[in-house]
């Protein structure tokens, strides 16, 4: 039951060219940095990506865009990033934009084995186009299929060798439900722990949704917008 | 005198009800949390997964853990609590935030309301957006009233692609107040200085005056 | 936002008789005491619970059994309960068995505002009847409905006054599943705290879903099976 | 001779492999935790809420809110992880849980499983048998060959209302071990003394005999 890989690039060796990843994060908030990296020297091309927004310039799945290696991008929003932009001009990378809610949704899905539910955003809109809608009490709905990908990588504030998740603050996001949706789940920790060590009450990713964890390194944690207020005199 | 930006935000503010669960969209919206009446507890949503949002931290206390929707470090207040992205959005289609606060390009008399994407222009996404004007129970849109031409955002139609139908309930634009209601907008204050002749102007949409229509007070 | 009502009684005050009551619990495990007792003390009747067992005869939703104030039971097990089973096959009970799994799901699908989602449980059987069945991916799915009720009475292990709440062990079970589905819900909590006492990390009730909280008082906690082992020697 | 029920749940225990995640059904399948090979470590879910089921709690250490789904008094391992019932249907049905152990009133040769409800009977429900027999990936029925009349429980079709649907891969009865594959069940092997010739008369479902059947050895 010891789930635990020694680094990044032994969690992902056997992602090829070609496959789908899940990757947790909210702009660059709670993203599995270690994995990106090895993602980067791994070289691999040709990847659909499903993330909540694809990272900036120099950072986050930005890094993944850089090398060319992104076929797909799967999110909800893409924007400040410069290289992103002028790939989709280009025509060289391909954009599915999905609501945010509807995106969160459909990863929960799958994790409970639920092969579709339906949803409200984006009734009567453009991300309607092709799907079943249905009315419930009067109101319209679209039918959103479960979500899942051959690899999905999270990241937690903590993990335990049995692949128990905990996460900190709004670095939660996607990732508790990304986790659940991966064929196979890699998690990335910023401590991983012994069995016993996290309180059973409060995990967030139970272990039989993880298949992998290892303790992360170097993490830069980047902020997007820093905003501050100063003392009050 | 049209408003600016804190005074839209400031009118917003007074649509809040002590107890309310309330989502502050990006921008102007934003500012409404500035503005929050004395006596009136509210909890702020962000839709990434807090409630319970709080001001921005001090200077060196900023966690890159603890951001906003809008990506913006802020902190918690006591009794926060934290979730993932599916129960956020689930919170709010179940009905329990009890308000929303967005921006917009464009508004339709009938509530439509478009605010995601300009054709020919690149396309960012619609974020939350879309889950937020078909979800939320009751939206209240914040908006300038005309574009820079001088053309007007509140329309017959929306001519920009939809974001969501039928959902907005309120327009506070820097001209004034106006319900969205079965016979369009309905415009119920106008701002210190700006006459009804020129609301009027810059209303394409369908627009009634009230009867009790009065000048906005702060 | 501060929700918090003297006791029992005064969480109960407006039920009314025909009320629709969503009540957590497994077995006797994590079941709201204080309000059962309250509910039998005012009397009303015509009740329809929704719980996932009804008690023993002298313990728990069986307490209103005895008094005759249940009119229909929505449950998926019934056992042990002599006076259930009497009433049952005298007519003077209504029952509505749903497997378990599609009462969680239901009342989880009513907190997130889907109206309907598809599962598996009960395909081929008579709990089929009369339900939409729909194949996805080669295997038939049941479409089961949002499940709702006018009030859903959860015990929590803390609460704080914002509404906010966690459970301990497996005496979570239903309730937190049921705390998203009430279109009132009230909470009992086995110690009441101030806001900022409980890690808003480890919430497993947003106090958003929650609309009255009280400290219960006298927890008997009964224990249906008590199994033990010795000390090895 | 037949095998008890302790053997019924030993034979059934060689069916774990390191790493399983295990639903133990109420009866016979809970006795199969007391069998667990050694070096094999599986994780026992239990329906209600619980990952990592450990033992019997110590006399005077019952704790009321740790219960399994069979209502008795239990403890945690470390690693243990508490849920809802929704997330614990939840992985089941993705999945996750790698085999459930069940009871059953009758199996048929196609898989079909009954054992919820007699009609003329009080029907006290089918709790999560339902949802685990639609659900779970893998499932082996430890039951008694016959019922106490000497009528075979291994049927052409059930006769009692139906729990799910072909969804039964492995059968260990008193007297043998049976796959169930498209041409119905196929004995592998018999209980220590027990003659095919026994099983032959007491199977009313299409049974076949593997090339490599065997003696069951523990």
């Amino acid at each position: 039951m010891n789930k635990v890989v020694a680094n990044a690039e032994e969690a992902i060796k056997d992602i090829e060219s070609g496959a789908t990843l899940m990757l947790g994060g909210f702009g660059l908030c709670g993203i599995p940095e270690n994995c990106i990296t090895a993602i980067v020297k791994k070289g691999i091309n040709n990847l659909t990506c499903i993330s909540n927004n694809a990272g900036v310039d120099d950072f986050g799945i930005g890094l993944m865009l850089q090398t060319k290696q992104v076929k797909k991008m799967i999110s909800s929003y893409v924007g400040e990033n410069a290289e992103f932009e002028r790939q989709l001009l280009s025509g060289e990378l391909e954009v599915e934009l999905i609501p945010q809610g509807t995106l969160a949704t459909r990863c929960m899905a799958s994790g409970y084995g639920m092969p579709a539910v339906y949803l409200l955003a984006g009734v009567g809109t453009e991300v309607a186009n092709g799907k079943e809608t249905r009315n419930f009490n009067g109101k319209d709905y679209l039918m959103e299929y479960a979500f899942d990908a051959d690899f999905a990588i999270v990241k937690a504030w903590k993990g335990d060798t049995m692949g128990n998740l905990i996460f900190k603050d709004t670095a939660r996001n996607f990732n508790p439900l990304m986790a659940m949706a991966g064929k196979i789940t890699i998690a990335e920790v910023e401590e991983l722990v012994q069995p016993g060590d996290l309180d059973p009450n409060f995990i967030h990713t139970p272990g039989v949704y993880v298949h992998r964890i290892f303790q992360g390194v170097n993490y830069e944690k980047r902020i997007e917008q820093r905003t501050t207020r100063k003392p009050q005199a | 005198m049209p408003l600016n930006k804190e005074q839209i935000a400031k009118r917003i503010a007074q649509e809040l009800e002590d107890g309310f669960y309330v989502n502050l969209g990006i921008g102007i919206p934003t500012l409404v949390a500035n503005y929050i009446p004395k006596g009136v507890n509210v909890v702020l949503q962000s839709e990434n997964g807090l409630l319970g949002m709080g001001p921005f931290p001090f200077e060196g206390e900023e966690d890159a853990d603890m951001i906003n929707a809008g990506k913006q470090t802020i902190t918690t207040l006591p009794g926060s609590a934290l979730f993932d992205s599916a129960m956020s959005f689930g919170m709010i289609r179940a009905g329990k935030v009890d308000l929303t606060v967005l921006g917009a390009m464009e508004v339709a008399d009938n509530g439509d309301i478009a605010n995601w994407k300009i054709p020919g222009k690149m396309v960012k996404g619609m974020g939350g957006a879309m889950d937020l004007v078909a979800a939320a129970k009751n939206i209240i849109v914040a908006m300038q009233h005309t574009d820079k031409a001088g053309n007007s955002k509140l329309l017959p139609q929306c001519s920009l692609p939809i974001t969501g139908l039928k959902c907005v309930k309120k327009v506070v634009s820097d001209l004034g107040v106006f319900d969205v209601t079965p016979n369009g907008f309905v415009c119920i204050e106008y701002a210190p200085g700006v006459t009804i002749e020129e609301i009027k102007a810059k209303t394409a949409g369908m627009l009634t005056i009230a009867d009790d229509v009065k000048e906005m007070v702060f």
